[in-house]
């Protein structure tokens, strides 16, 4: 009999050039399409190619699929399926003790050793042994044995070992083989396809000819909410959210955009997907994207760019121009591990402190974070009905993590989406006369009889005329804070996202980290402690209430990817003693991990 | 009909008194009566510099944005709305300092906009000191021993990088400013129009030998297309071009039509010109070519659009229910 | 008898063609040198050249002068000296009620007022009259009776009317008419200058002729610290200190620059006294002016950076840069009004949070303020020292009213300036070794055996090669934050500028605010009360005591001339309760208005 | 005598495999041995991209700086020691995009720099955008149906912004490269050398008609200075130059001294070549002119300094005992 379980957490690691990414992806929608939740983790190798078979070459995907709702890819592996031995040792301190490791041998040869310097005399795998059960199968022989007809090249053919791997884990975890066949039908077309489903078939085929039955899981299916759904890593989701924005706007959106990592996958999901009313522009630099952006926004379009590290920070001169005009404009930061180049292709959450204050002057904007993919399309809305209704740039923080990680996602209803009004091209009011909220008009080039000038120059009150009056840029100063401040409107109540408003350990988070927190939250509950989890979506202006709502614990634990951020934020408005709780490796944090490093709050309360 | 007043704001005009600024406002509001601009329909842009204060007094669309972006901002207000009659305005640091690299983007794309460069060999909004169009050994503020750096070249820079249209004018002309700015609005894609202009405080005289009335028509050549290159008060002298070698010949030993024959459609004598940088400079259109223009072939490319329901659709989906 | 004075406050305003800046300087130079210590406060209209005449055209000059040292420009005028009408009626809130209002009447002409907007029906020198006592003179007429013999043109005569005015300023307060002709001669050679000593002279026995010895007022000499003085502004001295740094570290120092007002004056003053070792660069913009002082810095110089407002927004990727290299830089940050292109020519306080965070990733890095001309040249000394001494970039905030205001300055004898002692070349040490102080080797190219690569990837622990391993970056994150909060050792111990270390009111503050503040809180001392003036020259890391020498205070108060940066920068560290006291009008605050706003702390403690 | 192996350094090299960066990478440390470079007065200077990556492995000091900032950094250095060996190394996106506009100043000012510019006409670190040397018309992960920016032409750039040193070669031809890299150390101020770099990855065979030994002889003309323009694998062919027209002239039909002499002084002519975008372009050197070099110019007029202490003597100055 099939073993039930609630959560299945599933490692694969090997060479980037093996195909894990696609094998990943290609399982957790079938998980997703039978009624799983599911959560995925990737890791890329920094280079394009890194060498074959080294472990800085390795490419890693972990996902967790469960019976009911999850919020990350699991901590520690049941099942690591090892394509190569540098992939293995990379991650093998991930596989739970006593867990399967599914080890192609073929990457586990004197060969494989070599480049992944590992010594001729040791055994990884006789080593394995002891700590876990150990499959050792020849993908790469049963590959080509399966394609042994086929009329691709030999590196053609030993390209669909992942394909193989993904028949067995198939059969494994019980999926459906048919409709994945059917899938990779409708992806690649005639030989490779066709080889591909041989692939698929001889792995599918194998469990069962090795009776392998005992390694067999089955994870139930959950109730969903019912709708369509897509699996969408969070660029795509952020795609999606500049489609939707379009669409409620009723207006252009011009998205100016310079490559780079991991903030392009939006402009490549844009350029993909061509929503109407979305227009991808790539410019020569950051500067001209943000100014280009500004320049769309002026003319009635909402301008809209987002960058990553070195990026973001040749934005803030634009930035101020756009605080100083008072014109919409979407910013978004998928933040990657600083500082200066970096750690391109990982992730972190440390540009919170810069998208508050990296300006010159008193230049405030909001800031808002997303907290996962499922999200982000609504967040993107969000953000852009902020800009676009206070007619201030709006920085919207991502990060590597979110950017990457794919997940079910229900399709929103078109029709229940939230809505953006423009405000008036309206020329019968000054071009800085503020309606109720602060808000000036939004008067568009082509506009009869509305002429007027904007610049960065200080402004003068109501007629957007250049002003040196020192009370006047007081005032001035005052009064877009004002405006800012007023973007509070649209926030909800604030809602923790599990536990009660008041006991002993608040936790609080923001951004990409909600997953692990809320799982490490849920599980401490489980084990019957008092904390609650209140995670922050609005960084700038915070939510009015959140001071408050802190007082209600007698510890705040304030958990973020980073050297203490939020943490100083917060420290700056209340008395209140508040606990930090960071990490700068560029890896996520996991549930556990924040378990065992919330443990001395719990008792110290 | 509207005159060139109309197109003026209610600003006061604040250049220091006696500025090549004021002509070119005058001369840029009375082209746009002389083309029946619609203000309403018309944006100026600018960066910084005195200058780029220049959409402060048009009674029109503007945006004052910042030193040396006005390229980019006007490439996003051209992709968001390309039926506007956008404008650029920019000074000699603002567009080949600190807005060189947006500028050659904006030239070699073909962005639908005339490009204003009021050279005046200096900056003047921040007192004086060395520009990239400065000549080699200028004393300036920066540079009181004088300046060591060899100048840009705007018209060999421009054609470098790919510029579809080139032209160079002056202050001190208002006729042939007006000619020039109105060929630069009618040519579709970008139009580089350098402007020489005197800033009477931090670099006065700069351009005199072509500018000034006794001496101009010594220095200053006056382009008309298929027309013989020829110059000197009573028009007596005229250019050949041997190789690489602009040679004046005196028209009394030479007849007009064996002199070069302005083409400015052709790139190689543009080039010649655009190199003139000593005693003999060409004023007009150095250079004209017709290529697609960046807003209308970006939207051209992407009218093949997904609405928004059809984008969810795609790819593969499943439904719950 | 000639009245005498501790303290003169003089203000000049008129139109900026008028020569008033020339005059001022003059006549401070004089003061000073002859004994009374003296502090300025110079008003530049935003324009080149604004229209002659207008109230936006004004340019002012005002300057204390006292018999003991003085601290600010003083507040408000005793005596005001009015080219103009648009002048007068720009400032003439500033005049003392009962104060002498001096007015070159041929300013006040019907011409004068239409163009200055003033009423022609209205007579603003006899309304003064009811408040002030007005002296009416035609300078003009004065000037060309004076110099109707001299071969100059009536621009050039006309002109002249600052030299008539300055020749009565000198001889109502007592200078040295032989000393000031002398000076006259050495700075106008020729037909000026001998016109220029001809209108002195006109304007000098005016006031003998005119039998206004009531007017005369005398300030006695202070007894100043020995040593050789001349008068400087602060752009000025930061160029001196500039010139110091390559005399001790002896090494050249890269300054490469890209005008911007008001930072571009330390430029010119570098290229105008050209001093030894330190070579002037324009470059091409703000990014360029970085990146070459960093290549500069790699190769062995110190390079240095100033910029202002936009062009400082535009420098933090380079920032960035150096900070994951750790190379020296010094980054001066002579603020202005902000945001965006803002009030380029006032002054603000509102770029210290940007100094802090204004970088992606985390990148802290030594940020310190000149709180005066005075000390302006030794604290880039300091930062120049830290930069070096600790290899990374130091960011020195400045500001408008620093960089413009002039003052005594004591030159420093050079054998008993900081010494500036390089890291070694020290190729027997890893690149990233570091030393007791967290200190990496500075190993220069050309360096035999040194060969060794830099870049903004995260770099590995000693061999500064690229490293994506996570727990090498969270290592080196680490690391470098360590290095840079130990600069505190180069701060002295913890010193107030005036006051107890213990009392009831603490009013802390930074910058440029510091005359204003030391001279209120003398005020206020001298009125019985308990408050203490600290003003702090570290932002950070902030000096090691600040927070508990806070807390020996009932009440703290952080007075700055922004909404509250450094403010919330304390309150994060602390949990006692900060007021803070505000201001971005572009004015400088006066010691008056300090005074009125602190009361109230005062009777609440 | 060092050998190139001298001048790698012990990093793992991580380009992709069947990349064109390992070639130039092999030529440039041969050309390093060729030269007697001293490692320790060497300084390879680089942006971000694939090619940029190269000073890492290069046995010598060196910088991977940031996107497009290159040339500056490479100016700081020069100012600040004239005389190190500096390199700098950069792709068709760092130095023609982002790094545009310290490109020109470079190149304008004659900073003593070879530029090794890696043109592979795609963005390869960030995986396979177009970049300004794309062609119109590519297919690119941002541009899925075709870009239609005009491109950058590297060659015509760098002459409009004054440079004075022009060359191009090709990864595939290792003797060309070693020579064209030699030669560009060689030029005192700043060489400009485009190397066509293929990126097997985003791009594949973007240049193969130049570099393939099949059609290279048709495409690719090796220019040398003084003698006849020809190509073609019998060299049976030659370029003529018909006012701005360039035309191939069959060497059965003409003597090879009647085609046009290649001469890298005369500036008509290399923009002539510069201008040749199509199927046959020319390799080697375009372009040489000899100009002051920047950072001696600025140390010259920098001779004239004071000490500190005469610096603090300097204008008016009095004495409190
Ligand atoms: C980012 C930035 N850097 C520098 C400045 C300062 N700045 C203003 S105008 C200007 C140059 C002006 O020269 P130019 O473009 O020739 O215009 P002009 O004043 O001569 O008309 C500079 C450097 C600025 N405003 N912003
Ligand atoms: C400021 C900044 N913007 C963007 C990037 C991302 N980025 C890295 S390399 C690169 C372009 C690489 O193209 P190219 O210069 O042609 O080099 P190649 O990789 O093709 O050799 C970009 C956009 C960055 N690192 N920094
Ligand atoms: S400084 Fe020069 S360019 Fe600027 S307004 Fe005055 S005269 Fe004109
Ligand atoms: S992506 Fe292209 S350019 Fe970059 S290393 Fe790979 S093959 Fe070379
Ligand atoms: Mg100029
Ligand atoms: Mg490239």
């Amino acid at each position: 009999m099939t073993k039930v379980l609630s959560h299945l957490v599933v490692l694969m690691a090997g060479d980037s050039g093996d195909g894990i990414q696609l094998l990943g992806s290609q399982l957790i929608r079938a998980a997703a399409q039978s009624g799983q939740d599911v959560r995925t983790l990737s890791d890329f190798p920094a280079e394009i190619r890194a060498p074959q078979g080294t472990i800085s070459g390795v490419s890693g995907f972990q996902f967790q699929m469960a019976s009911e709702a999850i919020f990350d890819p699991g901590d520690a592996a049941d099942v690591f399926v090892a394509f190569n031995v540098a992939g293995w040792i990379k991650h093998q301190h991930k596989l739970k003790s006593g867990g399967l490791l599914l080890a192609s041998i073929d990457g586990f040869d004197a060969r494989s050793k070599a480049i992944a310097g590992v010594d001729a005399n040791e055994d990884p795998l006789e080593q394995a042994k002891s700590n876990f059960q150990v499959l050792e199968v020849d993908f790469k022989k049963i590959t080509s044995e399966a394609l042994k007809d086929q009329s691709l090249s030999g590196k053609e053919k030993s390209r669909a070992k992942n394909m193989t791997i993904l028949g067995l884990l198939t059969w494994l975890y019980g999926q459906s083989a048919p409709a994945m066949e059917a899938d990779l039908q409708r992806q690649f077309q005639g030989d490779l396809g066709a080889a591909n489903v041989l692939a698929f078939r001889a792995g599918y085929h194998l469990g069962e000819t090795a009776e392998w039955t005992a390694y067999k899981r089955e994870v139930p299916q959950r109730k969903a909410l019912p709708g369509t759904y897509k699996t969408l890593s969070g660029s795509q989701a952020m795609a999606l959210g500049l489609a939707a924005v379009a669409r409620q706007l009723g207006r252009q959106v011009l998205y100016a955009g310079y490559p780079i990592t991991p903030a392009s996958d939006i402009l490549h999901e844009l350029a993909r997907i061509r929503p109407a009313g979305v227009l991808p522009f790539q410019a020569e630099d950051e500067i001209a994207s943000i100014t280009a952006a500004i320049g769309a926004s002026y003319a009635g379009n909402l301008g809209a760019t987002a960058s990553s590290g070195p990026g973001i920070s040749l934005k803030g001169e634009g930035l101020g121009l756009a605080v100083m005009m008072e014109l919409p404009l979407l910013v978004i930061n998928v933040q990657r591990g600083g500082p200066s180049t970096g750690l391109p292709t990982k992730m972190e959450q440390s540009d919170l402190l810069q998208a508050l204050y990296g300006r010159h002057g008193e230049a405030p904007m909001p800031v808002m974070a997303i907290k996962r993919t499922g999200e982000a399309l609504d967040d993107v809305l969000l953000a852009a009905k902020m800009a676009v209704e206070s007619m201030t740039p709006v920085m919207l923080l991502s990060d590597a993590y979110i950017a990457n990680s794919a997940e079910p996602f229900r399709l929103p209803d078109p029709e229940q989406m939230r809505r953006i009004e423009a405000p008036k091209s309206d020329i019968h009011r000054a071009p800085y006369a503020r309606d109720a909220h602060g808000v000036r008009p939004w008067i568009i080039p082509g506009t009869p009889e509305g002429m007027h000038r904007v610049g960065g120059l200080e402004t003068e009150d109501q007629t957007g005329h250049v002003s040196y009056d020192p009370k006047n840029h007081q005032s001035m100063i005052q009064q877009r804070a004002a405006k800012v401040q007023a973007v509070t409107r649209f926030y909800g109540p604030l809602c923790v996202e599990v536990g009660e408003s008041k006991g002993e350990v608040l936790l609080i988070g923001w951004g990409s980290t909600y997953g692990a927190i809320r799982t490490a939250v849920e599980n401490l509950r489980d084990q019957g402690h008092s904390i609650t989890h209140l995670h922050l979506k609005h960084l700038f202006p915070l939510h009015p209430e959140v001071i408050s709502f802190m007082t209600g614990f007698s510890q705040v634990v304030v958990a973020e990817m980073n050297e203490g951020q939020l943490v100083q934020v917060l420290r700056s408005q209340t008395q209140q003693d508040l606990h930090f709780l960071g990490k700068t490796s560029g890896q996520p944090f996991t549930a556990s991990e924040l378990q065992a490093r919330i443990v001395p709050y719990i008792s110290a309360s | 009909m509207r005159t060139g007043k109309d197109y003026l704001s209610d600003q006061e005009v604040r250049w220091c008194p006696g500025c090549g600024d004021y002509s070119v406002l005058k001369q840029f509001t009375e082209v746009l009566a002389l083309i029946g601009a619609d203000p309403s329909q018309t944006v100026v842009i600018s960066g910084i510099g005195c200058a780029s204060r220049l959409p402060y007094y048009v009674h029109a669309y503007g945006m004052h944005s910042l030193h040396g972006r006005a390229p980019a901002v006007a490439t996003g207000i051209k992709l968001a709305n390309p039926s506007l009659d956008v404008w650029l305005i920019t000074g000699d640091g603002d567009a080949l300092s600190i807005g060189g690299n947006h500028l050659i983007h904006a030239l070699r794309r073909n962005v639908g906009v005339p490009i204003l460069l009021f050279n005046n060999e200096i900056y003047g909004l921040t007192k004086g000191q060395y520009s990239p169009t400065s000549r080699s050994g200028s004393v300036s503020k920066s540079t009181p021993l004088g300046s060591v750096d060899h100048p840009v070249n705007p018209q060999t820079l421009a054609l470098g990088a790919g510029a579809t249209f080139l032209a160079r004018s002056m202050d001190r002309h208002p006729a042939h400013l007006r000619e020039v700015l109105a060929a630069s609005k009618a040519h579709e894609g970008s139009a580089l129009v350098e402007i020489y202009q005197n800033c009477n405080v931090f670099h006065d005289g700069a351009f005199e030998q072509f500018t000034d009335k006794k001496s101009q028509s010594d220095h200053a050549i006056f382009l008309h297309h298929g027309e013989p290159i020829t110059f000197g008060a009573e028009l007596d002298r005229g250019l050949i071009l041997e190789g690489s070698q602009v040679k004046v010949v005196s028209l009394a030993e030479r007849s007009a039509s064996e002199c070069w024959i302005h083409d400015e459609r052709d790139p190689m004598k543009a080039y010649a010109l655009a190199r003139m940088t000593e005693d003999l400079r060409p004023f007009g259109i150095l250079y004209r070519e017709d290529r697609p223009v960046f807003e209308q072939q970006v939207h051209l490319a992407h009218k093949d659009t997904r609405s928004f329901e059809d984008v969810l659709a795609m790819g593969r989906t499943w439904t719950v229910s």
